[in-house]
């Protein structure tokens, strides 16, 4: 993990309040990271914002030495994120978090299953899973058609559903409904989302072993506070989200 | 001694920059951003007898130049502490200041009983954390209370004893003089002051906890108020913190009468805070006219 | 009645959008940016019998996200507010909440009675102004002490008391129920927290008067937890503050139990705060779920 | 007094750690301003600073509808007001206070006594001085030649000597020094600096009808709090500076 200041090389509104970062870091930072890792991003320099915000690796492009994020503009912080021109520096603390685990998996065809801002993690790993020949169908679940994202970028690597909740774009419903519906599934699910969803989802998947990536209002983001803790399946206690997170195996937590 | 170093009692201090209890875990994580044996000392995260969970999520709030947090206490517990996270920094010979908390004055004498040849340095008594149901704040509100516990674990312990403080009081000058009396070998100040966010979608407090303990700048006013005080009331050291961001902040809080100084919040906005802080100091030294970090120290008074 | 209406004893107010006694003067000033009878009413700086020339400069800092006064209660006299302020207020059918302070209990009391058919509204005993040498806040702190000087004010007075609490207690429940005992009709909250700046150059505290109150959103979490904490303690209504700027905030306070607000240092960053304020609030209703301002209140406590 | 937001049209450092605004503001307000009043600006839109600034007012362009402000960078207002880009809006109250009293003048020539930044709000002064056919004077100092600022400008209105503590340009010493070497004098002053340099210059031209322009610690700007009260001589207790002020006779103050 390290501190480091990033060049905004662009951001781009891609769907109702949502930003896209693209970040120009050194490649040998680039390269250490993994998908369903994050960034902890300070809001300014000034003493007005004393926490930073959790947002996940999106992508990545070696070419460029560029990394993606995609955040939605929800309350003060990400307000502040939108305003910043492209050429001014992002203070980041880089990578955070543990990932997907990629080398462990003993899988052909992967489910990933996003909804809303959940959404971004799952794309890194889409483009690592198809890159180590693993084919992946995505369901990617959003509110409404004006808040649809990436469904081409998905598209270009697998087979890809969008469903939105008022039907306005794709299929009409939840994502659960989508998987259902289609009778989708997969040697492993990745899932990324609220906790509503997460929840319907871990039920619904049972029967496949499923990695989900969790949320929790941050301090520290590398494991230092005990801000952002979840209690654990076998009642032992608890773990950080941060540090021991964001992602763990769905059986692994109560949610 | 050098130009940056400070003398308190059980601590000889390199230079007067602490993390705060709380923010710093027990230093590991922020070894990764420097090598955290720059710091003056280190007060690591509370410990109680038994290992505690800590209150539901969500535990952290932001607020306006600060944050309320809830996180109740969560600790493995003070034997886990000294066997697993003490080695490395003895291994980095940065001095330890174990933060004590409880529910019971018994709990307390007992954390700081098993902390005896632990290595550590001095011990901060907390009696004063809003953050859990039983214990930790209602100690600090009550001078007697606050003398009972103090002069108990003052008996118990092998170091010295720093006892921290709660702003949430209507005189902190009768608080401090009661832990004095007891033997305490300094004060540290200010801990959080107690606060609520309301969440306008939920209609709830954001905590799950209800209130917390507001930290950060926003507080920074009321911890050099209370320093000032209450070091014109008490003959012992106090190590100040409270909203500490800026090294003009750490001159701030040396010039009310703090002997060191502890940077907790501002650890999470920049991990590398102490360090800089640390960094600067000499700079700002000569910039305001000092020769020494000890020279500061009480020199906002207008008798001195 | 309207969806922006409250009502609370003496005071039906169309609005529950107040200035801040101190930070509004008597109201002439702000009338020059927008019509101020669009107020939900105003509470008028504080009283004292005789005029006061307050303290010596300087009297405001800024903080992080607030700032500090120690102003001093200066003020021309009751009888001359009387004389040249009110009537201006009058001709504006703007309901008046008239800041009563002093330095002994007979001070309040004379100041009380002199107001008598003065046309106010309502009074808004300040027991709790920390800058002031004697009177003000210590009135504030001993549950005692408040109860007696409420007693006494609401005895004299003509039209409702508002008691205005010190958020620099222990515990403020404990001055609440004294005053509502005492007869208080309602209680307006929270005066200024105590703080301090120390300024590096001449190394001094910056305030000529050493100590100064801190207000401004760094204050909101406290004010929250306070009038949340008041709410389920009495059941006389409250008059909220400290911190607003945004809309939010109003709701915020609603929802933790106040039945209207007072915005105070937001004058001074943006001099139209009240009647924006005013404008957003059918939206904000709107957006958060609610038909009436009447609804909101207490509406983030648990049980309702 | 109006609430305002004026175009930032130019920003240049003219001096060490000093800045040039030039804002565009609409005429008919800028009509309305005399010289000695001030504007008390806002640092930004967020709540981390909830003081306005008060700064003087400097010049007025009429043909292109600026308004020029000149400040230090003495703290962490100033510090963001110099980060401003250009055509950002500058939220001001102005008009603010009372200003000279250029009508009741019964005046030949005037001597104009600056100190650092005391010296902008003389300026305007000396140019409507000079319409109206009054012979202008300027004596300013400053800490150091880095420091200076409008030395050609004040000499196309008139005489201008310049005087620095360090002697690193002009003449050495105080401005008192320098009226006192060159036996400078007039009908009447009019001073602006720092209230040490206000203290000698009053002692200094006693003899000489004066007006002083001073400065404090202000919250409302406007008259409403008692923030900004400086003592009255007679005794009779204490004006507002923002409001009664910031321009008051010699006699009439403690300073
Ligand atoms: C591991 C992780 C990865 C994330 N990845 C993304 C992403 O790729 N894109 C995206 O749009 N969002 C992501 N989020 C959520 C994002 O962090 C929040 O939306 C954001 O912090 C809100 O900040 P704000 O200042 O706008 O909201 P405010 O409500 O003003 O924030 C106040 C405080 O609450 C915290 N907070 C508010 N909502 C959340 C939340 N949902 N999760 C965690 N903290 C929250 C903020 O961090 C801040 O400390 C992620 C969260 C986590 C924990
Ligand atoms: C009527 C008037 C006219 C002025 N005109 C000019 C001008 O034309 N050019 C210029 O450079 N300066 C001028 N000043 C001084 C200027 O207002 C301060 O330098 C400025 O407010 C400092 O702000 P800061 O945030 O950088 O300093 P900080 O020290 O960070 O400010 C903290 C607080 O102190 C106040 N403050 C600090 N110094 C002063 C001061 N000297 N006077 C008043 N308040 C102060 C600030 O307004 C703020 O509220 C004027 C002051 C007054 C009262
Ligand atoms: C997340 C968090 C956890 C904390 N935990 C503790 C603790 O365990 N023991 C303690 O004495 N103080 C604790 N504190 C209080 C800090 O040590 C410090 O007194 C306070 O935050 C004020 O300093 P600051 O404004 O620099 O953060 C905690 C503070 C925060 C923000
Ligand atoms: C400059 C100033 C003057 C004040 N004067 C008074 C006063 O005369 N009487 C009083 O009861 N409160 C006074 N207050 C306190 C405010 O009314 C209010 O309670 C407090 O500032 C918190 O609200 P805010 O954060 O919105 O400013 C004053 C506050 C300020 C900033
Ligand atoms: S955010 Fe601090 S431990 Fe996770
Ligand atoms: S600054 Fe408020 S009265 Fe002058």
């Amino acid at each position: 993990m390290k501190q480091v200041k990033g060049l905004l090389r662009a951001t781009d509104l891609i769907a109702r309040d949502t930003i896209q970062y693209q970040i120009e870091l050194s490649p040998a930072l680039l390269t250490e990271i993994k998908p369903g890792q994050f960034v902890h991003v300070r809001i300014d320099q000034t003493a007005a914002h004393m926490l930073r915000r959790p947002i996940s690796i999106c992508d990545i492009d070696f070419e460029k030495n560029l990394l993606t994020l995609i955040f939605k503009v929800v309350g003060k912080g990400t307000a502040k994120l939108k305003e910043k021109q492209i050429e001014t520096m992002i203070d980041l603390l880089i990578p955070c978090g543990n990932g997907y685990p990629l080398d462990e998996l003993d899988a052909e065809h992967v489910l990933l299953i996003g909804g809303g801002i959940g959404v971004p993690p799952l794309y890194y790993l889409a483009k690592k899973l198809t890159e180590q020949g693993i084919k992946v169908t995505a369901v990617l679940g959003f509110q409404s058609k004006a808040d649809v994202f990436y469904e081409d970028a998905f598209k270009a690597l697998g087979d890809c559903f969008i469903t939105t909740n008022d039907g306005s774009y794709g299929d009409t419903g939840f994502v659960t409904d989508v998987i259902e519906q289609r009778q989708l599934t997969g040697d492993y699910y990745f899932s990324c989302g609220p906790t509503l969803m997460l929840k319907a989802v871990k039920t619904k998947m049972q029967a496949v072993p499923g990695y989900i990536s969790l949320e929790e209002r941050m301090g520290c983001g590398i494991g230092a506070c005990y801000a952002c803790v979840i209690d654990k399946a076998d009642d032992s206690g608890n773990v950080k989200i941060c540090h021991d997170g964001p992602v763990f195996r769905a059986n692994e937590v109560i949610l | 001694m050098s130009r940056l170093s400070v003398r308190l009692p059980g601590l000889d201090l390199k230079n007067p920059i602490i993390p705060a209890s709380g923010c710093f875990g027990f230093g590991k994580e922020y070894d990764q951003f420097y090598p955290i044996e720059k710091l003056g000392a280190i007060m690591i995260k509370a410990a109680t007898e038994k290992k505690r969970l800590g209150n539901k999520t969500p535990r952290v709030a932001e607020t306006y130049s600060g944050m309320l947090n809830a996180i109740g206490l969560q600790n493995p517990g003070v034997d886990t502490i000294i066997k697993n996270e003490l080695p490395f920094l003895k291994d980095k010979q940065l001095p330890v200041i174990a933060n004590v908390a409880g529910s019971t004055i018994e709990e307390y004498e007992a954390v700081a009983k098993a902390l005896n040849g632990s290595g550590i340095q001095a011990i901060e008594l907390n009696i004063s954390c809003p953050n859990v149901k039983e214990g930790g704040v209602q100690f600090g509100t009550d001078p007697d209370v606050a003398y009972a516990v103090t002069k108990r674990v003052k008996a118990a312990a092998d170091v010295p004893v720093y006892v921290k403080l709660s702003p949430n009081v209507t005189d902190i000058t009768v608080i401090a003089q009661a832990v004095e009396r007891a033997g305490a070998d300094g004060i540290t100040m200010i801990n959080t002051l107690t606060g609520m966010q309301i969440d306008l979608n939920s209609r709830r407090p954001l905590l799950a906890n209800g209130v917390g303990g507001l930290s950060g700048p926003a507080i920074k006013p009321v911890a050099i108020r209370m320093v000032y005080q209450v070091y014109q009331a008490v003959k012992i050291p106090i190590i100040g913190m409270g909203g500490i961001t800026t090294i003009e902040d750490v001159i701030e809080f040396l010039l009310a009468g703090a002997s060191a100084v502890a940077v907790g919040t501002a650890n999470f906005q920049n991990p590398m805070i102490c360090s800089e802080l640390i960094d600067q100091l000499p700079f700002a030294l000569e910039k305001y006219g000092f020769t020494s970090a000890e020279e500061v120290i009480g020199k906002g008074h207008l008798n001195e």
